[in-house]
């Protein structure tokens, strides 16, 4: 625990999660954890887990993301069509 | 004109192999026969998937 | 610790720090610039700590982050389109100092490491990076206009 | 049961659950010790069965059968996804419409979209040698077709991604990582063994026994399975809507 490294990494990944729980609306938090994939791949990297950090890179930069906007656009879209129906 | 598209499409594809092949060698640490080999078809995979895709975005 | 993790360091607690802030407070076209800028930080720091370990193979979570990173942000670009289009991201600067950044590291590492293969793969990290960035900032910056059924 | 029941239940259970994971937490060896009994162990293993990448030689020789369990989990999620998110009788397909693109990011999904295939191929094929493997591979080269989406749109994206071949594949190679068990069964020793291949020359593309092989079945159920979810996904979001909403 006494490589500063180790430690910055680890409250940059406690900072990030902390915004992507407080972080209300949900386009802004894929944002938010697009971010927080990001920052714990450094972490894995730094306790030198490269396997797990490809993992998080894989699945958290563009697919996360993707699955999460996709869901957040069909619920919009029939939220409209109500709307407009109504 | 047919066979001219034909034509031009092998060669898209034969040159889109030619890159990835080269960024095949970039990527790997040693160069022994059946890492090439592995190369030579996953450079193919991806050259028939560029033409493929270039095809699909300009043919509407 | 020796220079290059100091350097990740630095870059990780100034740059991907302020990233972090940037994303978790403010409008829309703050928050996409710093999901950006995200990547392009935490790449070059990738390949700094693969130098000051040591392993020639940490250089692959950096190639696959300076890939997909970008593409990353051309799902936000895409799916946010309409938002976006109401309220364009404009931090032209801050994209050029990342991506200078990330240059920088790229070619100190070239210089360091000598002219081999795994010189070329930190050129295609590099070149997929600063060009995936660029191109993500245009495309934030109107670059994609949505539809609502595209 | 009133809520008041409820939330003493809940409190009970999550104070005990704290108790224990302080006592666990207090008898841990301390960060970054020296004594690693389990990662030594797996360690020998792998260097003699000739896999430079140790995570490669547990997830796919010494604990095998838990990389089974793991992609059944992945192939059943798939195979409820693509129940649940169906067309139903209610439902039609609309046109998608295009969206504009500029043009150098057109180009930058169209370049960048072989590149980031070959570089998921490369991460499967390496992934007994270096960091890596089947799963961070296949998603990759799966993320990689969908550059055509972002790039372009839903229409042209269509065009290159045949639903139904990448679910034949995504079942081929989950059989594939079974008939690899089944021939370690087979071979005299047991499921899933890795014993019947010759563990090759250290650090090249063919050392490691079996463990290719399964790399490369994860490879593909994974890719395959990524398409065929993000397939439903776009479908519900882009194409198919409420009948008479509008």
């Amino acid at each position: 625990m006494d490589d500063p490294l180790i430690v910055v990494t680890l409250l940059l990944v406690a900072a990030c999660a902390t915004a992507a729980v407080a972080v209300r609306d949900p386009e802004r938090q894929a944002l938010v954890l697009a971010v927080l994939g990001t920052t714990l791949a450094v972490l894995f990297t730094v306790l030198q887990a490269p396997d797990v950090a490809l993992s998080q890179l894989a699945v958290g930069s563009a697919l996360t993301p993707l699955l999460l906007l996709l869901s957040v656009r069909k619920v919009r879209r029939r939220g409209r069509k109500k709307d407009k129906a109504r | 004109m047919n066979r001219r598209a034909a034509l031009s499409g092998a060669l898209e594809v034969l040159a889109w192999w030619a890159a990835l092949m080269a960024l095949w060698l970039v990527l790997i640490s040693a160069p022994a026969t059946l890492e090439l080999v592995v190369g030579a078809a996953a450079a193919l995979v991806g050259a028939l998937a560029a033409g493929g895709a270039r095809r699909a975005v300009s043919g509407r | 610790m020796n220079g290059w993790t100091v350097a990740a360091t630095a870059a990780l607690a100034g740059g991907v720090g302020a990233t972090v802030w940037g994303v978790a407070t403010g409008p829309l076209r703050r928050r996409v610039v710093a999901q950006n800028l995200s990547t392009s930080l935490a790449c070059p720091s990738l390949l700094l700590l693969a130098q000051g370990y040591d392993r020639p193979s940490y250089v692959d979570p950096a190639l696959v982050l300076a890939l997909l990173g970008p593409v990353g942000t051309l799902v936000f670009a895409r799916l946010l389109a309409e938002d976006l289009e109401k309220d364009p991201p404009k931090a032209p600067w801050l994209t050029y100092a990342a991506s200078g950044f990330g240059a920088v590291v790229v070619l100190v590492l070239c210089v360091v490491g000598g002219p081999d293969r795994a010189m070329g793969k930190l050129l295609v990290t590099g070149a997929l990076l600063v060009g995936g960035n660029l191109i993500a900032s245009r495309a934030l910056a109107g670059g994609i206009a949505g539809s609502r059924h595209g | 049961m009133t809520r008041r029941v409820r939330l003493w239940i809940l409190a009970v259970g999550g104070a005990g659950l704290a108790a224990l994971l302080v006592a666990a937490c207090l008898e841990l060896p301390g960060f970054g010790g020296t004594s690693h009994p389990y990662g030594d162990r797996a360690v020998r293993a792998s260097l003699a069965r000739r896999t430079a990448n140790t995570i490669a030689s547990i997830n796919f020789d010494q604990r095998a059968f838990d990389t089974l369990g793991e992609m059944s989990i992945l192939f059943a999620s798939v195979l409820g996804t693509v129940v649940l998110l169906r067309q139903t009788r209610d439902e039609r397909r609309a046109k998608p419409e295009p969206a504009y693109v500029a043009l150098p990011v057109r180009r930058y999904a169209l370049i960048v979209l072989p590149v980031a295939l070959l570089t998921g191929l490369y991460v499967i094929a390496h992934g007994q040698l270096s960091p890596g493997g089947g799963f961070q591979g296949g998603v990759v080269a799966a993320t990689a077709l969908h550059l055509l989406y972002l790039g372009a749109d839903y229409r042209a994206l269509e065009r290159i991604r045949p639903v139904g071949l990448y679910e034949v594949g995504d079942a081929l190679a989950a059989s594939a990582y079974l008939v690899t068990g089944l021939a370690g069964l087979i071979g005299g020793a047991a499921f899933l063994a890795n014993t019947l291949l010759p563990y090759g020359t250290f650090n090249t593309l063919s050392s490691g026994g079996t463990v290719p092989l399964l790399n490369a079945a994860i490879g593909m159920e994974v890719a395959c399975a990524v398409v065929v979810l993000l397939a439903r996904f776009l479908d519900q979001a882009v194409e198919i809507e409420q009948e008479g909403g509008t």
